[in-house]
């Protein structure tokens, strides 16, 4: 049953998510904004088009787009949904998860670069730097998780218990670096600016400059995906462990459209960073996931 | 056993009849032949990694006296490794040393040949004398084969420097070997493991020799004369030696693990860190390379570090008594290992095919080679997927068997342990991503976007042995990658003689379940994949096809091939911020005037262990010879007072009493 | 009966040739001098030891020295007989040749077979009178030069020598004459100062033949400027003849006490050696040069592994053995290289492998059997080195033994690739490699390597024999 | 008597580091190989005859005339006087010479305390000849200096062998002599080679075979 909503939320949360930061930003900047389910029908729009590809293009750049979405798709149905289940667990199926993703990335950097444009390379340069950066810190976190708890699996990771202070912790640090690498993955302000048309300023959308139709149809929902999915680890950190069913499958949906809540009014209030500046404000991530792990050291009793 | 000697003898048949057989014939006779001694090694190993351990004892004249060759699950699992990576270096080279008509190759299929034989006899011998002897035909046979470019000045230094490298290596070893020697009073290597009661002495011994291990192995600090041997090499042997050869370091320190049982705190420890060092280092110096070769040499470096990290987490395990760290750690590190031996075989004779179309190793210099030639492209893709760790692919599982070790070993870790494992876990998934950022810099700027020089304007696919080869490898990275189940039971079969606390057959049943797990995830995402990319193409179709044209310019009309992103430009955000550890060096000729005539911007990667180590000490070195300079002046009278003093002084010290 | 023929042979050969005039049968009398020494040891390793006139004697002991002069002899006389074809020598220097070899021959199998100090010295300063002329033969300023140098600082390190012997004498005063065996074996009754004073002379002097340091210098020099067979001759030879005697006294002074002393002399002697030969190694330009500081090196290895005793004395004859082996291939190949590229060298020389191939092969294998790499006995000989180090706890040594080797290395292999590797000179002869320029020294290199393998008892037997 | 004859061997080695004139030289050298024949003379007496007179013979054909003489006919054609510029100052030689007897001495009186047998005078004077035949090789740059002090260190060894009483078997005997010899006659040989090859036949014109690390 919660399997079945956690696919079925997968389908249309992530570009709800798109639809809510798009309408809390336009409501902070007084205008009404554009429908809610916008995003899902400008998908849909794609997915009826043709295609205009590069001659320059190989098989990469038309097997990627596929490629990174069923990828994407695989690790959200690891990911923990409603309630903490997941679609598929097993031990140690974050590293699957996070690696798909990986997979996703390395195809979507190939195939930008495969256009051989200049701007496509500069956008692909710059999205695999940041992961380089990300991509640590949430290894260390899960570690952590797994330090403290013994388990193995997604969910049961990120059901925090134990006594003292530890879930709170954990809890707080955890969801503040997830919404930084949310907001980083899932190409916000203020590392990224998807809206913005100066192609030099761009990461993610100036990766995918050449795609079009069904290819950016999928490209995109694997984005909202993404993003969907780091929501959902927030999610899964911030329930208490024993939380009832019935409100866990609410939860899931509120904490999601919470984050692009937050999300919508982080890219209200704040300017773009320079993009020189954007690896010191990833470290924080690092730097996040190393205070956790040392909490969780304090809290197992000291170095010893 | 019988397989395996039989094995041996074919090889050295291959290697001595191919000088009687006619040349047009000679390469394909010693494929075959080859090819059927290493299938016959390799059954052998595999039999007995299913069976239990085999040894036989030759008694032969001085200096060996008695030698015992012995196949037991260690030595086996590399064995077969040997066999399974020289196969289809085997098939590849044949094809390679097909475009060098004009030449006999007896002295270089002797050399490869043998070169097979004495790693096996690395990995199989038991005694310091008899092992001592097969690693140093090791490096003489790929010493010989690294020279196959004989009018090149880059492969004459990087010989003398894999000379060198080589003798310090064995020089560390022959002292580690000795220490234990002289304790024991045996050269057996059964007879080390009585010496272990002292724990101080058994560490230094074993610090000396992973020293030494660590150099053939190319762990940083030792790795220096790797990076210049991989792509001076033609490409057959730099995939051999990456892929085979440099584990047999990674044997040795294994074989020493299992003969001294628990390691030190200490030297775990030590091990863990050059491991993790090696891992990251390698792969940022990987990235900063503009040579294809050279990336891929460092890129080893990297994937060593990680069989490395595997070790350590074992060695750290052993210490304080944590099963999943030991049995894990070791299993990950194994499978790691032969996983490295296909992907990065399948990376340099992809290098080496790009290499021979277009006589370019420079990154900057190529692109667009996928049209050109799609199944080198291809496979080469293959292969950075799989090098990068990335599921379906091989590379994945040993990461992923890694991460399954620390994950789950780290909760009954005590205290900084603990800690310690997760920080590793976390290096590990750096090295990672950054492998990913390497490798898509080598798939995309060698063989996407579009031409940026005429160098590529030749370049074909090459003919069937070396695709054969390479698909062999390719093929090989697929099975393990969706089906590691067999794979990590053989190496649950050698990580088990460690020591373990319990039931290491038991303890391994539930990680299979979960590896059977990961297939059908993979599974599912690949069904997946096949259907969204039929989807993608009906609904392309459905809505109009494909419209070619031009890549999208941003409105710029006139963009060149020179304009897109290079090799440096494309990891030039993570150069800026790993700054001195990277040592990206550059030189810039700013423009000069009013009207400029010419500026210029190079960038070239430094290797801080040669510039910090290994320059100033050979300057040192230097220096001190020097200092030496008067010596031999040409004055005879010179000559003589050195005779006189040398009396004198002796005398001064008889008489005082000595 | 063998030992009066060969000794008598050479002499008498000597006077004939003078008188016959024919290069043809110069060339004869060689091969049958070659063949006899052979011939002699052959002999006696069946019939077991010879006495004569109390003087000489052939013996397990020395066989191993006989056996060497006999192969390097033989091996060298077809590279003799290439080099005066080629370099076309007039009668006068033809016949000079011959008759200093013989001469050299004779007067090293003298040492050698000489049972008396004293009548081993007389002989070691034989052969520098008999090498004499060869040094001096290609008559160049810089042959002049050599021949000088050689000459001079050799005889001063023989009359060094003689006062040490004369101590030694002084010593054995009442005890007995200067025959090994009785001082051997009166070694405990013999005057401990004189024995201890007279040592650091007789290291010296015959060191100086020996090429140790300190009295090496005049090596590179002749070995440069000398033929290349004779610079065969010199390293393979006459090094070793020199070693003989000093070993001799070394036992003496072990048999009476003094074991530890008369170590620290060798040691001293034999890491300078390696000391100097890695510096020099390093930057030497010429490659008969580099031959020559090798040749140092090993001199050095091997006095190392006779002052480590215990194994290391095996070592150090095992060492012997595989350095004249590989040196004289490895000079008689560097004849080649010279005449084909027209100069000693290094920089002069690259594309071995492309110019001539055996030469080649023989060049680069040769430097692997040097190097100490398997499948050679060098590799053997350190590894016992080294092992007896560790067994004595030594470590210090065995971390110099090792950097300074690891140099060496270096130095040679540097050389040694740049010669082998990369393309050959417009100006290097194109001429075909004849069979007679490369067999010899591959054969040499062929029996080297068996014996590193799998070594027969009975050559085994005759190395161990050789310590005692 | 024979001790008469030991030092004015030994005054004659005082009065060679004194002068650099060749002449001197050579008829000190010739001084000392006659002063030899008397102390073999005197000394040897005992031995089997053969061997005494063998000595006694080589010891006065070759040391007191043949190459005395030999020595002369190349100084005479290579018109070298005497020493250019010893590399050390005359006076300076003096004092070396003396520093070289008195510390000649003093081995020789630290040795006869540990072995009385030994005739210390001769030995003092035959080990401070040797070092200033050492000297000499080492200070002078003349080639043919260098071979005088060479025979000086013969001459030296001899009176060692005189001083310890050593006999050495007659086979040795005729041996060394007979290697001393023609190594005497092998250096001047050569030693007209390269006068003829060399303008002035220095030490510092023999510097071109060496070697840079």
């Amino acid at each position: 049953m919660a399997r079945t909503l956690n696919i079925l939320l997968l389908l249309f949360l992530p570009f709800l998510m798109l639809g809510i930061i798009n309408r809390v930003k336009a409501l902070a900047g007084g205008r009404k904004g554009f429908p809610l389910l916008q995003p899902f029908f400008d998908t849909l729009k794609l997915l009826r088009k043709g295609a205009v590809v590069s001659t320059v293009t190989s098989w990469v750049f038309a097997v990627a787009p596929a490629l990174a979405l069923a990828a994407t798709f695989t690790a959200l149905l690891i990911a923990p949904g409603v309630g903490r289940t997941q679609v598929i667990a097993f031990d140690g199926d974050i590293v699957l998860c996070l690696y798909l993703l990986g997979l996703a990335k390395f195809f979507q950097l190939i195939s930008a670069l495969d256009t051989g444009s200049a701007f496509e390379g500069m956008g692909a340069s710059r999205e695999a730097l940041f992961s380089v950066i990300v991509e640590p810190s949430l290894f260390i976190f899960a570690g952590t998780l797994a330090l403290v708890s013994g388990h193995m699996s997604f969910g049961e990771l990120f059901s925090l218990s134990g006594g003292s202070a530890w879930p709170t912790v954990a809890a707080s640090a955890g969801a503040i670096m997830l919404f930084l690498i949310l907001l980083t993955e899932g190409c916000r302000i203020p590392i990224d600016d998807p809206n913005t048309h100066l192609e030099l300023t761009m990461i993610h959308e100036v990766m995918i400059l050449d795609n079009s139709g069904p290819d950016l149809a999928f490209l995109q929902y694997a984005a909202a995906l993404k993003m969907y999915l780091f929501a959902t680890l927030i999610a899964a950190l911030i329930l208490p462990a024993d939380i009832p069913a019935i409100h866990a499958a609410f939860a899931l949906p509120v904490v999601a459209l919470l984050c692009a809540v937050l999300a919508g009014l982080v890219e209200s209030l704040l300017a773009r960073f320079r993009i020189s500046h954007v690896p010191q404000f990833l470290f924080l991530t690092v730097a996040l996931s190393l205070i956790t792990l040392a909490a969780a050291i304090y809290f197992r009793g000291g170095v010893a | 056993m019988t397989f395996f000697l039989a094995g041996i003898a074919t090889l050295l048949a291959a290697a001595v009849l191919q000088a009687a057989v006619p040349r047009p014939l000679r390469l394909a006779f010693f494929a075959f032949v080859t090819v059927a001694g290493l299938i016959a090694a390799g059954t052998g190993a595999l039999m007995t990694l299913l069976n239990g351990t085999e040894s036989i004892l030759f008694t032969l004249p001085f200096p060996f006296e008695r030698a015992t060759l012995e196949l037991d699950p260690l030595s086996a699992f590399f064995a077969l490794t040997i066999s399974l990576g020289g196969i289809a270096g085997t098939i590849y080279g044949v094809g390679y040393l097909g475009g060098y008509p004009e030449r006999s190759l007896r002295g270089h299929l002797f050399a490869f040949a043998l070169f097979l034989v004495s790693m096996l006899l690395v990995v199989t011998t038991r005694a310091v004398l008899s092992f001592l002897f097969a690693w140093e035909l090791m490096s003489l046979w790929s010493l010989v084969l690294l020279f196959f470019d004989r009018s090149n000045d880059e492969v004459r230094d990087a010989t003398i420097n894999y000379f060198v490298a080589m003798h310090v290596a064995f020089a560390l070893i022959l002292t580690g070997f000795l220490l234990f020697m002289t304790r024991s009073g045996s050269g057996d290597f059964a007879s080390f493991s009585a010496v272990m009661s002292d724990p101080s002495f058994t560490e230094t011994a074993l610090l000396i020799l992973f020293a030494g291990f660590a150099i053939k192995a190319g762990f940083i600090p030792f790795h220096s004369w790797l990076p210049k041997a991989h792509p001076a090499a033609p490409s057959h042997v730099s995939g051999l030696m990456s892929g085979i050869m440099i584990k047999t370091g990674i044997y040795g320190i294994l074989r020493f693990t299992l003969i001294v049982g628990v390691p030190t705190t200490r030297f775990a420890i030590i091990v863990l860190v050059v491991a993790i060092v090696s891992s990251v280092v390698g792969v940022l110096y990987a990235l900063a390379q503009h040579d294809l070769k050279r990336l891929l040499a460092y890129s080893s470096i990297e994937n060593i570090g990680i069989v490395g990290i595997g070790i350590g987490l074992s060695m750290i395990g052993m210490r304080i008594g944590n099963g999943p760290l030991i049995l894990l750690g070791m299993t990950g590190a194994l499978i790691h290992l032969v996983n490295h031996s296909l992907f990065k075989g399948l990376l340099f004779y992809g290098a080496g095919a790009l290499y021979r179309a277009t006589h370019t190793r420079d990154i900057d210099k190529l692109g667009g080679i996928i049209g050109r030639m799609p199944k080198t492209a291809l496979l080469f893709i293959i292969g950075s997927v799989a090098i990068a760790g990335l599921p379906p692919l091989n590379g994945f599982i040993g990461e992923f068997v890694l991460y399954l070790s620390m994950l789950s070993g780290a909760p009954h870790a005590s205290g900084s342990y603990g800690g310690l494992v997760v920080l590793t876990a976390g290096a590990l998934a750096l090295t990672g991503i950054l492998a990913l950022y390497c490798f898509t810099k080598a798939c995309g700027i060698v063989f996407l976007g579009s031409p940026r020089s005429n160098a590529v304007e030749t370049a074909r696919d090459p003919g069937g042995a070396m695709i054969a080869g390479m698909t062999i490898l390719a093929f090989a990275v697929f099975v393990i990658g969706l089906y590691p189940a067999p794979l990590f039971a053989l190496a649950v079969t050698v990580a088990a003689g460690y020591p373990y606390p319990g039931d290491a057959a038991a303890a391994a049943m539930p990680v299979v379940a979960t590896l059977g797990s990961v297939s059908r995830v993979l599974l599912l995402f690949i069904l997946l994949f096949a259907f969204l990319y039929y989807i993608r193409n009906r609904l392309i179709a459905g809505g109009g096809g494909i419209a070619p044209a031009a890549t999208w310019g941003c409105g710029y009309r006139h963009g060149t091939a020179r304009m897109q992103y290079t090799a440096s430009s494309y990891v030039s955000p993570l150069m800026t911020l790993s700054g001195r550890l990277l040592g990206l060096g550059t030189d810039l000729e700013r423009p000069q005037g009013l009207f400029p005539a010419r500026t210029a911007f190079r960038s070239h990667p430094h290797d801080l262990v040669d510039d910090y180590l290994i320059a100033p000490g050979a300057k040192l070195i230097r220096y001190l010879f020097s200092l030496l300079r008067w010596v031999q002046s040409g004055d005879m009278a010179q000559y003589i007072l050195y005779g006189v003093l040398f009396l004198a002084a002796a005398l001064v010290w008889i008489m005082g009493g000595n | 009966m063998m030992i009066p023929i060969l000794l008598v042979f050479p002499l008498l050969a000597a006077v004939p040739l003078f008188t016959l005039r024919s290069r043809q049968a110069e060339r004869s009398v060689l091969i049958a001098h070659a063949l006899l020494t052979a011939g002699a040891v052959l002999y006696w390793a069946v019939a077991g030891p010879e006495e004569f006139i109390g003087y000489f004697r052939a013996d397990t002991g020395n066989l191993l020295f006989l056996a060497l002069i006999a192969t390097v002899y033989i091996a060298v006389i077809p590279a003799s007989y290439r080099y005066l074809e080629r370099e076309k020598v007039s009668e006068l220097w033809h016949r000079i040749y011959v008759v200093s070899m013989l001469l050299f021959v004779f007067s090293m199998t003298g040492a050698i077979l000489a049972s008396n100090l004293g009548l081993f010295w007389v002989f070691i300063e034989a052969t520098t009178l008999a090498s004499a002329p060869f040094i001096y033969f290609e008559r160049h300023e810089s042959s002049l030069e050599a021949t000088w140098k050689y000459v001079f600082i050799c005889s001063v390190g023989i009359a060094i020598a003689f006062i040490g012997i004369l101590f030694l004498a002084l010593s054995a005063k009442g005890v007995c004459d200067l025959f090994y065996t009785d001082l051997i074996r009166n070694a405990p009754q013999l005057g401990r100062f004189w024995l201890l004073f007279s040592f650091p002379f007789i290291v010296v002097g015959l060191g100086t033949k020996a090429g140790v340091a300190p009295m090496h210098s005049w090596l590179p020099d002749a070995h440069s400027e000398a033929p290349s067979p004779v610079s065969a001759f010199l390293s393979g030879m006459l090094l070793n003849t020199a070693l003989y005697g000093l070993y001799r006294v070394f036992q003496v002074l072990d048999a009476a006490g003094l074991r530890r002393e008369a170590a620290i002399f060798f040691l001293i002697c034999g890491f300078a050696s390696l000391l100097i030969s890695a510096v020099y190694l390093a930057g030497a330009t010429n490659f008969k040069r580099l031959l020559a500081y090798s040749s140092i090196e090993n001199m050095g290895i091997i006095f190392i592994g006779v002052a480590l005793g215990g194994a290391g004395i095996f070592a150090a004859f095992l060492h012997l053995m595989a350095h004249s082996f590989a040196k004289t291939t490895l000079f008689i190949t560097a004849g080649n290289i010279a005449h084909r590229f027209g100069t000693k060298d290094i920089a002069g020389v690259s594309g071995l492998r492309e110019a001539d191939r055996p030469t080649g092969a023989l060049w680069g294998i040769g430097f692997a059997a040097l190097a100490g790499l398997p499948p050679f006995p060098i590799f053997i000989s350190e590894f016992l080195i080294a092992r007896e180090m560790v067994t004595q706890g030594r470590f210090g040594l065995l971390a110099a033994f090792l950097l300074l080797v690891t140099l060496v290395l270096y130095g040679m292999a540097r050389a040694a690739f740049k010669m082998y590797l990369g393309t050959a000179p417009e100006t290097a002869k194109r001429e075909p490699p004849r069979l007679i320029e490369w067999l010899p020294q591959a054969i040499l290199l062929l029996i080297l390597c068996i014996l590193g393998v799998a070594m027969p008892d009975a050559i085994r037997h005759i190395i161990t024999a050789a310590g005692f | 008597m024979s001790q008469i004859l030991t030092i004015l061997f030994g005054v004659g080695i005082l009065y060679l580091a004194l002068t650099s004139r060749m002449r001197t030289y050579i008829q000190v050298i010739a001084l000392q190989g006659f002063i030899l024949f008397l102390l073999i003379v005197r000394d040897f007496g005992h031995i089997d005859w053969f061997t005494f007179f063998f000595l006694a013979f080589e010891t006065l054909a070759f040391k007191t005339i043949i190459v005395p003489v030999m020595l002369w006919r190349i100084v005479e054609r290579t018109h070298v006087a005497r020493e250019a510029d010893p590399n050390i100052p005359q006076f300076g030689s003096i004092v070396i010479g003396t520093i070289v007897f008195l510390s000649g001495f003093a081995v020789t009186d630290w040795v006869s305390r540990t072995d009385p047998s030994v005739d210390a005078l001769a030995f003092g004077i035959a080990v401070s000849t040797l070092i200033i035949a050492f000297f000499i090789i080492l200070s002078r740059k003349k080639l043919i200096t260098q071979v005088m002090g060479y025979m000086l260190m013969q001459n030296a060894v001899a009176l060692l062998m005189i001083a310890m009483a050593v006999e050495l078997p007659l086979l040795v005997n005729l041996g060394v002599l007979l290697d001393i010899f023609t190594l005497m006659f092998l250096f001047l040989l050569f030693l007209g080679k390269l006068h003829s090859t060399y303008e002035e036949t220095s030490r510092e014109k023999l510097t071109s075979l060496r070697d840079q690390p």
